[in-house]
């Protein structure tokens, strides 16, 4: 089975070992993940303004790329998650969108929403299937405690990301129970860690990754997994947190394919 | 065009780029029990429906608030009116970075915020939401 | 050719300000066939429909057109007029020029040519309009009542007093509904089950009232005065002929772990049930799908014990059919489902909880006994945060749009016995609006305030995050200070919406009764006819119709019934004239028109048919005018275009398509 | 084409048949709460949905009508139960005919409106007249022997 897989740019810089780590994970699970041509910077956040179209042309593009290849488009950070599932969205839905959208990039056929985005944990529950993948793991994380941060962009706006309950999720939680630890439910795992603020508010940010932290570890949770490096990068901000590890690894060490890639 | 007041025009436009419609609030204050930024806003998450009705365009281009929002959009997700707050505040920070002079975030400020585990997704995302 | 007049009103300035009346009757006039017209402020009064009586008088009219209201205001009233005056009923026709015409257009001009071309319109029907005469059908003298809360039970009661026979129909194993989970009523804080328990046993013990409990509607046919229902009794598993209802089948039933629907889920009960202490009728139940017995076929202990003999493991599910003359529904109502709320953590924590659910918390045969404790851990509580509208008032998917008007008195009731047994238990309410009309409402919304100290906070819950030491964390918004505040709380209680009970929907559809966006049954005028259906002889009793407390409950329980004994006290309805015909000439008796009908109305005769001379024998069809409810299905399939519907003929709706058109 | 003489503008023909129970009563409902939709809707009331014969949708267009909508009770709410089944299937098949008439798909159109749904009559009418507003005049089944100018 082969995908589309759009990296984005955090992938190919300070997020290597996120993308290493799933590739080699997908092999092991039996699907490949093909890199899309030419792929451009998803821009990191979706353009809120409802005229806004020339920001969300890289999307579009890799998602007529991923329809013109006939194959499902699958994503890992969570913010190129978002920014293209909400734009494959307004490519659907909304007619004034895909008008501009379709008049700018002059496309063969016109785009009109035909992809499928695929996060690669939907990949995981919705077509690996978390009962298979707990029978391809090797290296089981018995006695592990984890808890799993989901941050904002995977879960909402839920009715259009239709991620998993967007209050109350439990994807990542199976995940962990599938590769044989114990995940640790707390609250604050939807709560925001403060995102781009970081740049120019170290404190605010700060404070909110210090609740999450604090939540997660008054659980009895040892360490954090997220899929978003800018998560991992805030959630690291706060002193003697709990360390956080992107799913990847996790998933890689438990299929024993972690040998040999660069940490 | 000339009798209708800049304000108006402005809140006209809040109006058009959010696709909200602050007439649905019924002022219950959930999105601003819900705003993880709250206590770092000067113009609460619930006030700004009425800032956009009062046509009070300025104050709102003005607070603190339009630099606070964190776009995790709790605030969305839980309104039960379907008033979207944090596309108000956003389409509000939009008309200040499309006037000349508007950007919240300089590339000269840059490298003194650079270290070295920050995420280029970070630096992307910022200059997207605090610049035209 | 006919001789019409032409009535044109004003409701005062209702149509007058955005029609020009003067001007309609001056078209009108104009008409082919009119002989009379002119205006008048209020045709509906007294004067207005002398007007019609004298026009008739002197002019000889024999047909009338009246501009006015929407037909399904005062259709009946000018046709009685003009029965009055010598005219048959169905010569009149309405054209509505208020509802769709001046109340929705603005300009006076376009208005008034919208009210003229309506008027031609009804004109060229009446042109065609023949004299009907309507039948007469049969009462039966006997009422079913759907369901067996308080509603029901003071329907059944009050039609029983007036001396008809009524079946109350309830699926559960015992009468007595939602009030039967309450612990306290306000706004008295009298017990619940106090008040109600006699009226329970009242409508068991009255002679004219058979109780099917444990039953479900399973089939409607017929109209008003003729309903034929088939009412499957499921079963129970007990000869309730020799059950004594002591109670040791359950004691001894060693399948104990099912979750209790009396108590919310809250708590266990056995496989052979009563679903409470007082139930009516006092037999219990097996539930096959938790009994030892009916899974692996070993056990049997009910029935070791039961010194009666009254277990039956091979009882069947019985259907019996009953005819009834007129059905009120009083189906009631549940509470939301929370899974789309998860930010309140119902699904989080066992100390989130639904108001509902704190009832039988409360209440003394609950599953605490009455004692107020956390769920998750029996410990006595220090905080206790309420939240008021909790997908009432929603514009989104994951609400309702109403309100569901009983939860602001109900929390400030909850939380005033809660402050009166433990006074040391902080109490906060959070509201969007503290709504409270109703007689001594605000008065005890007050007493909570003043008298018990509880907090009400002006704001909304954003948050309830659980702590791991077992506390809840809730965070709000405290509008009046403009503040986010971080409570931390024991207990969170969620005021739920309540939505109509999902039963109503397939059965609207078996009665044929509206039923709208939000499954509350329509009412025939939200005004003047709010406890009947659009569907005649169909009454609504309780929440079925709209959100409603128990007085409220109770007086339109009241009003229904009385609508219903107002059927049941007649001999005779007289049936729709509007029937289907055929046009024996035309008709070569191809059944197309039986396969369509949904009433069984039309069947085929042999006659002996002269057609221009030619006479032979024919299969033709006939249509049973007291069948027959005039929906014209028929008429469109007919392929000869010999079926035809009197009333709304293919030349009249032509006419009227003609007129628009012109 | 019919023409408002005072403006010159387009002003279209617009013949709703309304099945008494739901629709009509959903029309009286959008007129008492003041939900305003052009004038250019005239209602024809009729007992049922199933009671509209295509032959009269096919005179409504023969005569000059623009547009022809037909109103009756939600799927399942019929008050003759099935009446609007055999509407909706009868109309499926006009449609397509008319459709290939050349008559525009946009000029037909069926809709569920219940007696509660008084926002969605007004709603619905609103949007059909802007429809037939930009298809503009049907001249494609008018017979102008009817014509009387």
């Amino acid at each position: 089975m082969k995908y589309s897989y759009y990296p984005g740019c955090t992938l190919k810089n300070k997020a290597k070992v996120l993308d290493a780590y799933a590739r080699a994970s997908a092999l092991a699970l039996g699907f490949e993940l093909e890199e899309i041509r030419d792929w451009q910077c998803c821009g990191g956040v979706y353009p809120l303004g409802s005229d806004e179209i020339a920001t969300k042309l890289s999307s579009v593009r890799a998602l007529a790329d991923a329809r013109d290849h006939g194959r499902e488009l699958v994503t890992l950070c969570s913010a190129c998650h978002h920014v293209i599932k909400r734009v494959n969205d307004d490519m659907q839905n909304v007619a004034d969108i895909r008008t501009r959208a379709n008049n700018y990039m002059q496309l063969d056929t016109p785009y009109t929403g035909e992809t499928n985005v695929l996060h690669f944990f939907e990949v995981l529950r919705d077509r690996v299937g978390f009962d298979a993948l707990a029978k391809k793991v090797v290296n089981p994380l018995k006695g592990k405690k984890i808890g799993a941060y989901y941050g904002c962009l995977l879960l909402r706006p839920g009715e259009i990301m239709a991620f998993d309950d967007p209050e109350n999720p439990r994807v990542m939680e199976d995940f962990i129970r599938a590769l044989g630890a114990e995940p640790v439910v707390y609250p604050y795992r939807n709560e925001c860690c403060g995102g781009y603020i970081s740049l120019k508010e170290k404190e605010m940010a700060t404070r909110m990754t210090d609740t999450i932290q604090e939540s997660a570890s008054g659980f009895g949770a040892e360490m954090l997994i997220t899929a978003c490096p800018l998560c991992r990068y805030n959630l690291n901000m706060t002193a003697n947190g709990l360390p956080v590890v992107y799913f990847t690894e996790l998933l890689a060490e438990a299929l024993g394919v972690k040998e040999g890639i660069e940490a | 065009m000339s009798n209708v007041s800049k304000t108006e025009r402005q809140a006209a436009m809040i109006r058009e780029i959010s696709g909200a419609n602050p007439a649905k609030c019924m002022k219950c204050g959930k999105c601003s029990a819900t705003c993880p930024a709250f206590d770092e806003m000067d113009i609460k998450p619930h006030q700004f429906v009425s800032y956009v009705q009062d046509g009070n365009i300025e104050a709102l281009a003005a607070s603190k608030s339009l630099w606070k929002c964190l776009s995790c959009f709790a605030c969305i997700e839980r309104c039960p009116r379907n008033v979207k707050p944090a596309k108000l505040i956003d389409a509000a920070r939009q008309i200040v970075e499309r006037e000349k002079g508007g950007d919240y975030l300089s590339p000269d400020e840059i490298p003194a915020l650079l270290d070295p585990e920050l995420p280029q997704q970070l630096l992307v995302s910022a200059f997207r939401r605090y610049r035209r | 050719m006919q001789r019409i007049g032409v009535f044109v009103c004003h409701c005062g300035s209702n149509i007058a300000a955005t029609v020009d009346v003067k001007k309609v009757v001056e078209m009108a006039a104009r008409e082919p066939s009119v002989v009379h017209a002119e205006d008048y402020p209020y045709m509906c009064s007294e004067a207005g429909q002398a007007k019609i009586a004298q026009a008739v008088a002197e002019k000889g009219l024999t047909g009338i057109v009246v501009c006015s209201c929407s037909p399904r205001m005062h259709e009946a009233t000018f046709r009685k007029a003009a029965e009055r005056a010598g005219i048959n009923p169905f010569m009149v026709e309405i054209a509505n020029i208020r509802e769709h015409c001046s109340w929705i257009h603005k300009n006076i001009e376009e208005g008034t040519e919208k009210a003229i071309i309506l008027a031609r319109a009804a004109i060229a029907k009446v042109n065609l309009n023949a004299p009907l005469f309507p039948g007469e059908s049969r009462v039966t003298k006997r009422a079913l009542v759907i369901g067996g809360g308080i509603a029901g039970i003071q329907s059944a009661l009050d039609i029983a007093d007036a001396g008809y026979e009524v079946d109350i129909v309830e699926k559960t194993p015992s009468i007595g509904g939602r009030m039967a989970q309450l612990d306290k009523t306000f706004p008295t804080l009298d017990c619940s089950a106090c008040i109600l328990t006699p009226k329970m046993v009242e409508a068991a013990a009255h002679e004219k009232i058979r109780i099917y409990t444990y039953s479900e509607v399973e089939k409607i046919s017929g109209f008003v005065g003729d309903f034929t229902v088939d009412i499957r009794k499921k079963a129970r598993s007990i000869d309730a002929t020799k059950c004594t209802g002591c109670g040791v089948c359950q004691e001894k039933c060693h399948s104990k772990k099912s979750l209790s629907e009396f108590n919310r889920g809250l708590g266990t009960r056995s496989a052979i049930y009563t679903p409470f202490a007082q139930a009516i009728p006092n037999v219990p139940v097996i539930d096959r799908e938790a009994c030892i017995k009916f899974k692996t076929g070993k056990c049997g202990v009910c029935a070791k014990v039961c010194a009666a003999g009254a277990i039956d493991y091979e009882q069947k599910d019985e259907i019996i059919t009953e005819k009834y003359g007129a059905i009120v529904v009083a189906t009631g109502f549940d509470t939301i489902k929370l899974d789309k709320y998860d930010e309140y953590a119902y699904n989080q924590s066992k100390d989130v909880i639904t108001s509902l659910e704190l009832e039988r918390v409360m209440n003394a045969a609950g599953p605490t006994k009455g004692h107020l404790e956390r769920l998750s851990d029996g410990k006595h509580p220090e905080h206790i945060v309420f939240v008021q509208c909790v997908g009432s008032r929603c514009s989104d998917e994951r609400g309702k749009p109403y309100c569901s008007k009983i939860c602001c008195m109900y929390t400030a009731k909850h939380a005033m016995l809660i402050r009166d047994k433990y006074p040391d238990v902080k109490v906060t309410v959070f509201y969007i609006d503290v709504r409270t009309p109703g007689k001594n409402f605000d008065e005890f919304y007050r007493r909570a305030v003043e008298e018990y100290g509880v907090n009400y906070i002006k704001g909304q819950v954003g948050k309830v995050a659980p702590q791991p030491d077992g506390s809840l964390l809730v965070q709000a918004s405290d509008l009046l200070d403009n503040k986010q505040i971080k409570l931390k709380a024991d207990m969170v209680v969620l005021a739920t919406a309540i939505e109509p009970d999902p039963s109503v929907r397939p059965l609207a559809t078996m009665l044929t009764a509206s039923i709208d966006t939000n499954n509350f049954l329509t009412e025939a005028h939200p005004k003047l006819r709010p406890v009947e259906s659009p569907t005649a002889g169909i009454f609504l009793s309780g929440v079925c119709q709209g959100p409603k407390d128990i007085p409220e409950t109770v007086a339109q329980a009241g009003a229904a019934a009385v609508k219903a004994i107002g059927l049941l006290a007649k001999d005779k309805l007289t049936t729709n004239p509007c029937t289907a015909k055929a046009d024996e000439l035309l008709c070569n008796g191809c059944s197309t028109c039986a396969n369509v009908c949904p009433y069984g109305a039309i069947s085929y005769e042999t006659k002996l048919i002269n057609d221009h001379g030619i006479r032979e024998d024919r299969r033709v069809a006939v249509v049973n005018n007291a069948l027959c409810q005039g929906c014209g299905a028929c008429t469109v399939a007919c392929p000869s275009g010999a079926m035809d519907l009197q009333g709304f003929s293919n030349r009249q709706i032509i006419a009227e398509v003609d007129a628009i058109c012109r | 084409m019919p023409v408002n003489e005072k403006t010159g503008e387009f002003t279209p023909k617009i013949v709703a048949f309304c099945c008494n129970w739901c629709s009509y009563a959903g029309a009286d409902l959008a007129g008492s709460s003041r939900l305003a939709y052009p004038a250019e809707v005239k209602i024809i009331r009729v007992p049922c949905s199933c009671r509209v014969n295509p032959m009269f949708i096919l005179r409504a267009f023969e005569k000059g009508a623009d547009g022809v909508i037909i109103c009756g009770c939600h799927p399942g709410d019929c008050h003759y139960s099935t009446g609007n089944y055999y509407a909706r299937r009868r109309m499926t098949l006009l449609f397509s005919m008319l459709d290939y008439l050349g008559v525009e798909s946009g000029r037909t159109r069926v809709e569920w409106v219940s007696a509660a749904e008084g926002v969605k009559f007004s709603t619905t009418m609103n949007e059909f007249a802007a429809k037939i507003h930009e298809l503009g005049p049907n001249v494609r089944l008018e017979d102008l022997r009817c014509k009387n100018n």
